[in-house]
């Protein structure tokens, strides 16, 4: 089981809002001052660039509406990271997942010949199960034998990427006669309805929102969630009060297999409208940071996702002020790097406040409650 | 911009009269330094830029999902022509170029239909026949082996991929009935320690000549040949790469991309521009060897090379361009 | 099958093990000491990318390799500084690690070389043949084939297993592994400890990433290290984070690798795609079959602050 | 039993000084202005209610906690104590309340991280001297009369070895002051009495000793002088003489005044016993694991109190786990009431009236990183609290309050993270969860380990409430005086089975701790009652 300091600072944040929210953006901003010298060093100007940035990703309809489609995969995934170490498990296999929920939707899409009133939900569902599929051999060898679900999840990786490439490979499965290394168009029925004429928002936006609620609820709300929390935090303990510690770690990582085959599934149903085999540029990846930089909280990770949805939706616009694609890696590299010590920053905040708290009313012990509240869990 | 300003057919409209060109390029999800078609897509771009004026722009692009953006984002810049590399931009030229009928776009490696299977009349779809190229690679690799025994070093097994090993393979049949080429694929294009490893494998089992295409893996390739010493041959792939192992470079099977592009670029410069496919081969003398290293070689397979390229031309032998037309290929003599 | 199965074989085998070898060791310093080490993949790149710019400017593939080590201690330190010194989360530090190594060399090999992606050849760790050894009968040629950094990786791979196993270092380590507050009313220093374990799973790293540039190809392609990172962090929690069996999984990964690469030219039956993944489903099949239970040191990814 | 060593004159400079010490965590005030003076070559009582602490002001002399304001002064030297090593060079050493040994590593291992040694090639190149570590460690081992196998890894061994262990560390560099934080908490009588007489041992060999503990007798027996604390101040101090260990009216003034100082009120009494036990609410028949227990045969009835005495690792813990229903059934059967719940997980068995509190905390009973709130809410959860698909947060709080109410948890706030609680008040939460349960059977693993006089009172009698309310209770404990006080029943268990069942009236220390150590056979009409209940069942 792996220890999560982060789920600790989530604690600290879930009763301040405007504090967490402020502090997220304060440090966006300091990560954007940090990369000035890069951006010079790319031969322009902070402004420029910033501009050209903002421009890119929120300057107008188009631009946002590219941004959501940017951030959609991020944000499932990213839920699908976070669900999963909320039971305690390092889900690195989201990637391997995705593409599998990719390829099956297309299968279904592709291949099936339904009412476009099942079609759509079957190919979705075919989707999210091919990727809670994908993580069922990890979660059954990590909870009945032990095994670290890193080690499987990684391998199941590559072997995922290797059931892509010859799915589509000339011969394969999937492959499409007219277009290398896809699959044939899916069927109209099949395909996630554009929300609008002029961008390429799609309904799968609507089903990462829903996602984001029912992963919020499920955890929070539900006693299945909390009972998954329990084991996160003592597997022995839960154990002890009823919980079916191997079903619920089975469950967890088979649910962030779901979510990460639905993130797959969308993409393909609703951006392409068919299975590409390098569709995914490593979103299961980038949505290991995204969870963590959102605390884990599902409107945490709305949060991070959203802002590398700009960072790729602006990239273009950067890239014709003469920022490389790499340097905006770099970049988006420096932002992590700082959300990761933005709970640093916050807990001395908070210790400094209590501090003075402590001091200003300090005889009674009772003064502390509504101030250590910061650091409640939620229930 | 140029672009949006045109009313005329066939994407001619878009004069040129809106101040100097803009020649832009966007790459597919590998980039540039790909040491393939993106890295030649760029240097054809850059030659219109000085042959023809105006100025380049490359933008690279990420992601599958950021090639619509990028390419809204080079029309919108009012480029002349909008070149995209790779079959996997098909789908988002086609989406692009139909919202933007009066912009002109080169397509390489791919052509851009619309639902009814026709070709959009502003995209000039470059396919090249690359397994030409490699048939005549194939002739001298087959007359130049000692051991009979040939490698191929693929990255992905592409259809552009096989049709270079298809080509190849079928020229030395036709140079070399017992010779035998064996095959192998690294699973991606980057990784050149791999390469390196898969070349060492093929010289270990006999093979004295590797053909690869393996784009940055290929660099193991030739490392692996250099470390061998003389007596083992790397075949290359799209350009002359003999910087990279000068003493064990036989030839290329290269692809002129950089041209293909400039001549559509000089084709719009000229209001010429027509959309449609475009098949490019030897005839075209668009795609060939690498004659610069061509000194080294005995006459006769040089003049063998040169009646291949004839008869090829000229149509008298069609080059199989896939593994069951090669089963069906019979050597001809030229 | 003798042209599959011999020494050539055993040869590339190594060469491909070296690197993961290498990155495997910092990892298992790192994660011994408490701290979790995803990070390993972006430091391999910082130091491919140093080992060739310096190899370039010098012309000494040595101080190539001396830059490349100094370069990952750098990141090592920048990590901890993280970690350790602000107990930022583990995994999303080391994400910034990969995602700016992988960024900032490729970014600055046009800016370096005028070219993309790939930078001129530079001069290279050679082969070296060991004068005893290289004229045995069979084995012979085994050792003239590979390089210093092949030979180095075991005898690192040694001093690793000595540190951590053997030494008072090693032992004060693997407790801030086990339980940093036991350690440290035990009178560890606890974060300096951890501190130095950063630095030196950096420098490893980093000289597994300069082996793959600089002794396998001589030269730098962007992201060449293509996920050797985290496949070494699979062999070390394959291995159970013991340094002799962690070891064993990154020969055996490679032997299989270059197996898999030489039957894919003997055998064209098989799809080569399923050889391509033959060493990952192995590798399932080992976790699913005999591997146990794995025994993570019980404190990893947990920062530790005295109150 | 003992006399007090007079203190050598001319050295008038007490070993210890601490000078109003203040600690706050978050904005709770642990310790508030404590000023503490220890005399050298004696042994100081620290008392004081669960969170008085006691453990900070310890640690903070130890160098593991750092002081908010305050001086510490050692042998009339003043000292700043930034970490354990700088607290050691001072000569101190502690034994702390939660163990501070690495399981994974081996005695000797243990030992070698304490010695460390000077030189860096020595430290980073050189092997460790296991060898030379391990002839020191018998040495020592000896001067104190112990017996420890030094190969043992530390997570295979009993509490009292570990505790020895512990000891040796603390000892390791010649320390002339032993801090012990409720050192005799988890040990069986016999080794509690091993342990204090290695105190005396200590002192006669001149060293200072600071010992908390919540146990009055032993203070009693052993002390030379007393501090108690009370929400983080000197709430008291005195010195006992030989004359008021003695039993006799001056020792129970001493002890109530004591108590008074301590919780703020007199001594609860111990709970009555019960009267004639009803129907079977606990059975088990020959149950095992095919290993560390069994056959046990053992019947709980309603209105009675069971306890299980036995020295810690006879496989207590395990029978406890296979009555919970986490350790799987080899042999046996186990009925709650009328219901074989042989088959069933803990759900079910909770579902059937069972209630356990757990032996050791941290394991098994709560989950620190989660809310007090969320804590009091195990097992509750997903059964009888909320629906399917709905939890319900403001119910789970009213349910955490009441228990903190009712066992009166000092707590920084309910939304508070469970390791911000102290070691007595965690467990407070606990034993008031289980109750809340109202259970007809309840396992009570040592309910009262780390609790100060007050609350391990007012757990007794919440026990005893339970039982008159009609269930049936078995209490699982190593310390007699609780088992006399509170039992109704008494069976000790050895190596995995049950060598002795008497009636609790007529049970006395020499003859359970005879059983338990294995002295006296196990007497065979001392288990006959049991098997008659079951018959009568
Ligand atoms: N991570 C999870 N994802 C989905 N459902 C879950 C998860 N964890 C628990 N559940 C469901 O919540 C319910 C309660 O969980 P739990 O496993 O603790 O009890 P149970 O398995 O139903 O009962 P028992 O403890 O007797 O096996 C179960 O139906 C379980 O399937
Ligand atoms: N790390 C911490 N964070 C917040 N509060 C703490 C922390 N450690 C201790 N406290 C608080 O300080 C008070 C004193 O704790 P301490 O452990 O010294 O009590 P104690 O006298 O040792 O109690 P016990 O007899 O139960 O061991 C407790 O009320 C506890 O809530
Ligand atoms: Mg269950
Ligand atoms: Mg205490």
């Amino acid at each position: 089981m792996i220890r999560l300091p982060a789920i600790k600072i989530q604690q600290g944040l879930s009763s301040r809002p405007f504090l967490s929210a402020g502090s997220f953006l304060g440090t966006l901003a300091l990560a954007l001052a940090a990369a000035v010298p890069l951006i010079y060093l790319a031969g322009t100007d902070p402004v420029t660039a910033y501009g050209a940035l903002l421009r890119g990703s929120v300057g107008d309809q188009y631009a946002l509406s590219e941004t959501v489609v940017q951030a959609t995969p991020l944000l499932v995934g990213g839920l699908a990271v976070a669900l999963a170490f909320h039971a305690g498990l390092f889900n690195i296999g989201v990637e391997g997942q995705l593409v599998v929920g990719g390829l099956a939707a297309a299968a279904v899409g592709v291949n099936l010949d339904l009412p476009a009133a099942v079609h759509l939900p079957v190919a979705v569902l075919t989707g999210a199960a091919a990727g809670a599929a994908w993580a069922a051999i990890p979660a059954v060898l990590k909870a009945w034998r032990g095994v670290h679900e890193v080690v499987t999840t990684i391998m199941f990786n590559y072997l995922a990427f290797g059931l892509s490439r010859h799915l589509v490979a000339p011969g394969g499965g999937l492959a499409s006669a007219t277009q290398p290394s896809a699959s044939d168009p899916v069927a109209d029925g099949a395909r996630l309805p554009a929300l609008t004429e002029t961008t390429r928002i799609h309904s799968g936006v609507l089903l990462a929102v829903a996602a984001v609620i029912a992963v919020g609820w499920f955890l929070y709300r539900t006693p299945a969630g909390f009972k998954l929390r329990m084991v996160g935090a003592n597997p022995t303990t839960a154990s002890f009060h009823g919980v079916g510690v191997r079903r619920v770690q089975i469950g967890a990582l088979m649910g962030s297999g779901a979510l990460a085959g639905l993130a797959g599934a969308s993409e393909i149903l609703g951006l392409y409208g068919r299975y590409l085999d390098s569709f995914s540029p490593g979103y299961g990846f980038q949505a290991i940071a995204i969870a963590l930089m959102g605390m884990l909280t599902p409107l945490g990770v709305l949060a991070a996702a959203a802002f590398f949805g700009m960072l790729a939706a602006g990239s273009v616009g950067l890239q014709s002020v003469g920022i490389s694609r790499e340097l905006i890696n770099v970049v988006s590299g420096l932002v992590v790097g700082f959300v990761a010590a933005q709970p640093a920053l916050i807990g001395a905040y908070l210790r400094r406040r209590r501090k003075r708290q402590a001091s200003g009313q300090g005889e009674d012990a009772s003064a502390a409650p509504a101030d250590v509240d910061a650091r409640s869990a939620h229930v | 911009g140029g672009g949006e300003s045109g009313n005329g057919t066939a994407g001619n409209g878009g004069s040129t009269a809106g101040g100097p060109h803009l020649w832009s390029l966007v790459t597919d999800a590998n980039g540039l330094g790909d040491q393939g078609f993106n890295d030649l897509g760029k240097q054809g771009v850059e030659e219109s830029a000085e042959s023809l004026g105006g100025k380049a722009s490359v933008i690279q692009s990420g992601s599958q999902s950021q090639f619509v953006p990028n390419l809204q984002q080079a029309v919108a810049s009012g480029s002349t022509t909008v070149t995209a590399v790779g079959f996997a931009l098909a789908d988002a030229v086609t989406q692009v170029a139909k919202a933007h009928p009066n912009s002109r776009f080169i397509l390489v490696d791919a052509v851009a239909v619309d639902a009814a299977g026709k070709s959009l009349p502003n995209v000039a779809g470059i396919r090249f026949r690359e397994h030409e190229a490699a048939f005549l690679a194939g002739i001298i690799a087959g007359k130049t082996t000692k051991t009979n025994k040939l490698g191929f070093v693929g990255g992905v097994e592409l259809p552009s991929v096989v049709r270079f090993l298809t080509g190849f393979q079928a020229g030395v049949k036709q140079a070399n009935p017992s010779a035998s080429v064996r095959t192998a694929y690294l699973g991606n294009f980057n990784d050149s320690a791999k390469g390196k490893g898969l070349a060492t494998a093929h010289f270990d089992a006999g093979a004295d000549i590797v053909f690869e295409v393996a784009g940055g893996g290929g660099l193991g390739v030739y490392d692996a040949a250099k470390t061998r010493g003389p007596g083992v041959w790397v075949v290359g792939t799209d350009t002359c790469k003999q910087r990279l192992a000068p003493d064990n470079y036989l030839t290329a099977a290269t692809k002129d991309v950089p041209g293909a592009v400039l001549r559509q670029n000089q084709a719009a410069a000229d209001g010429k521009f027509t959309g449609g496919e475009i098949s490019l081969g030897l005839a075209e003398k668009a795609v060939g060897v690498c004659e610069e290293t061509f000194a080294g070689l005995p006459a006769e397979v040089k003049d063998l090379v040169e009646k291949a390229k004839e008869a090829v031309g000229s149509g008298k032998i069609t080059v199989p361009s896939t593994p069951d037309e090669l089963s069906r290929f019979t050597p001809t003599a030229p | 099958m003798s042209d599959v199965l011999n020494l050539a074989w055993v040869v590339s085998a190594i060469t491909l093990a070296t690197p993961l070898i290498l990155a495997m060791l910092g990892g298992l310093i790192s994660e011994r000491s408490g701290v979790i080490n995803i990070g390993l993949e972006g430091q391999m790149l910082v130091g491919a990318f140093t080992g060739v710019l310096v190899s370039y400017l010098t012309g000494s593939a040595v101080l190539g390799l001396a830059a490349a080590v100094g370069a990952g201690v750098l990141c090592g330190l920048v990590f901890a500084a993280l970690t350790i010194g602000i107990h930022a989360d583990q995994i999303v530090a080391a994400t910034a690690v990969n995602l700016v190594g992988a960024g900032l060399t490729a970014a600055l090999v046009p800016i370096v070389w005028g070219v993309d992606g790939i930078s001129p050849e530079v001069a290279r760790i050679p082969a070296v043949s060991v004068p005893g050894l290289s004229s045995l009968p069979i084995l012979g040629d085994v050792f003239t084939k590979l390089t210093v950094l092949d030979y180095a990786a075991f005898g690192l791979a040694v001093a690793v297993w000595w540190l951590l196993f053997r030494t008072h270092l090693g032992l004060q380590l693997r407790a801030c592994g086990e339980s940093p507050e036991a350690a440290d009313t035990a009178g560890v220093p606890v974060r300096r400890l951890r501190v130095v374990a950063q630095l030196c799973a950096g420098g490893l790293a980093a000289l597994g990433g300069a082996s793959l540039s600089l002794a396998t190809i001589g030269l730098f392609v962007a992201s060449m290290s293509q996920g050797r990172g985290f496949l070494a962090l699979a062999a070390l929690l394959f291995g159970k984070w013991r340094v002799w069996p962690a070891v064993a999984v990154c020969l055996l990964f490679s032997l299989v690798d270059a197996l898999q690469l030489r039957l894919q030219i003997i055998e064209s039956a098989i799809p080569h795609e399923l050889l391509i993944a033959l060493p990952y489903l192995l590798a399932v099949l080992a976790l699913a079959t005999f591997v146990g239970r794995a025994a993570a040191p019980a404190a990893i990814g947990r920062p530790f602050t005295r109150r | 039993m003992t006399t007090r060593r007079p203190v050598p004159a001319g050295e008038d400079s007490p070993a210890v000084r601490l000078c109003d010490i203040t600690k706050t965590y978050d904005a709770f005030r642990a310790n508030d202005h404590v000023t503490l003076d220890v005399a050298r070559g004696t042994i100081h009582g620290l008392l004081g209610e669960n969170g008085a602490g006691k453990s900070t002001l310890m640690n903070i002399l130890n160098g593991s906690v750092r002081p908010d304001g305050g001086r510490i002064e050692v042998d009339g030297r003043p000292v700043r104590l930034r970490t354990t090593s700088d607290a050691r060079a001072a000569g101190i050493g502690m034994v702390h309340q939660h163990f501070s040994l690495i399981d994974r590593l081996t005695v000797v291992e243990n030992l070698a991280l304490v010695a460390r040694p000077s030189s860096w090639p020595r430290r980073c190149v050189m092997p460790v001297d296991l060898v030379g570590i391990e002839e020191r460690a018998r040495l020592l081992a000896d001067r104190l009369r112990f017996a420890v196998d030094p190969r043992a890894r530390c997570g295979s061994l009993g509490v009292g070895a570990r505790q020895r262990v512990e000891i040796m560390k603390a000892l390791w560099h010649h320390a002339q002051v032993v801090i012990m934080d409720e050192p005799t908490a988890s040990l069986s009588p016999v080794e509690a009495q091993e342990l204090l007489s290695t105190l005396l041992t200590l002192r006669e060999q001149g060293a200072t000793v600071i010992l908390i503990s919540h146990k009055m007798p032993e203070i009693l027996a052993v002390c030379d002088e007393v501090t108690v604390l009370r929400d983080g101040r000197v709430s008291r101090r005195l010195s006992i003489g030989a004359d008021d260990r003695d039993p006799g009216p001056r020792r129970d003034r001493l002890e109530a005044d004591l108590v008074q100082a301590m919780i703020g009120r007199p001594r609860p009494d111990p709970p009555a016993r019960a009267a004639a036990p009803g129907s079977p609410r606990l059975v088990l028949h020959g149950v095992g694991d095919g290993a560390r227990v069994g056959p046990v045969d053992l019947s709980v009835h309603a209105g009675e109190i069971v306890a299980v005495a036995g020295v810690e690792g006879n496989g207590q813990a395990e029978l406890i786990e296979l009555i919970v229903g986490v350790r799987r059934l080899r042999t046996g059967r186990v009925l709650l009431g009328s219901r074989d719940v042989s088959s069933d997980g803990p759900r079910t068995r909770l579902a059937c009236g069972l209630g356990h509190i757990a032996e050791d905390r941290h394991a098994a009973a709560i989950a620190t990183r989660m809310s007090v709130t969320a804590n009091a809410a195990f097992g509750f959860v997903g059964a009888r609290m909320g629906r399917r698909w709905w939890l319900p947060a403001r119910t789970m709080r009213a349910h955490a309050g009441s228990i903190v109410d009712r066992m009166s948890v000092r707590l920084p706030g309910l939304g508070a993270n469970i390791e911000g609680l102290s070691g007595g008040n965690q467990q407070k939460l606990v034993v008031g969860r289980e109750l809340a349960r109202d259970p007809s059977v309840l396992i009570a693993g040592q309910p009262t380990r780390g609790l100060d006089i007050g609350a391990a009172g007012d757990v007794h009698r919440e026990l005893a409430a339970l039982r008159d309310g009609g269930a049936g209770v078995l209490l699982v404990s190593m310390d007699l005086t609780e088992v006399l006080a509170v039992a109704d029943r008494i069976v000790v268990m050895r190596s995995g089975r049950i060598v002795g069942d008497v009636p609790a009236a007529d049970a006395d220390v020499d003859t359970l701790g005879g059983w338990m150590t294995g002295a006296q056979p196990s007497e065979q009409k001392g288990v006959q009652p049991s098997e008659q209940k079951l018959v009568g069942a």
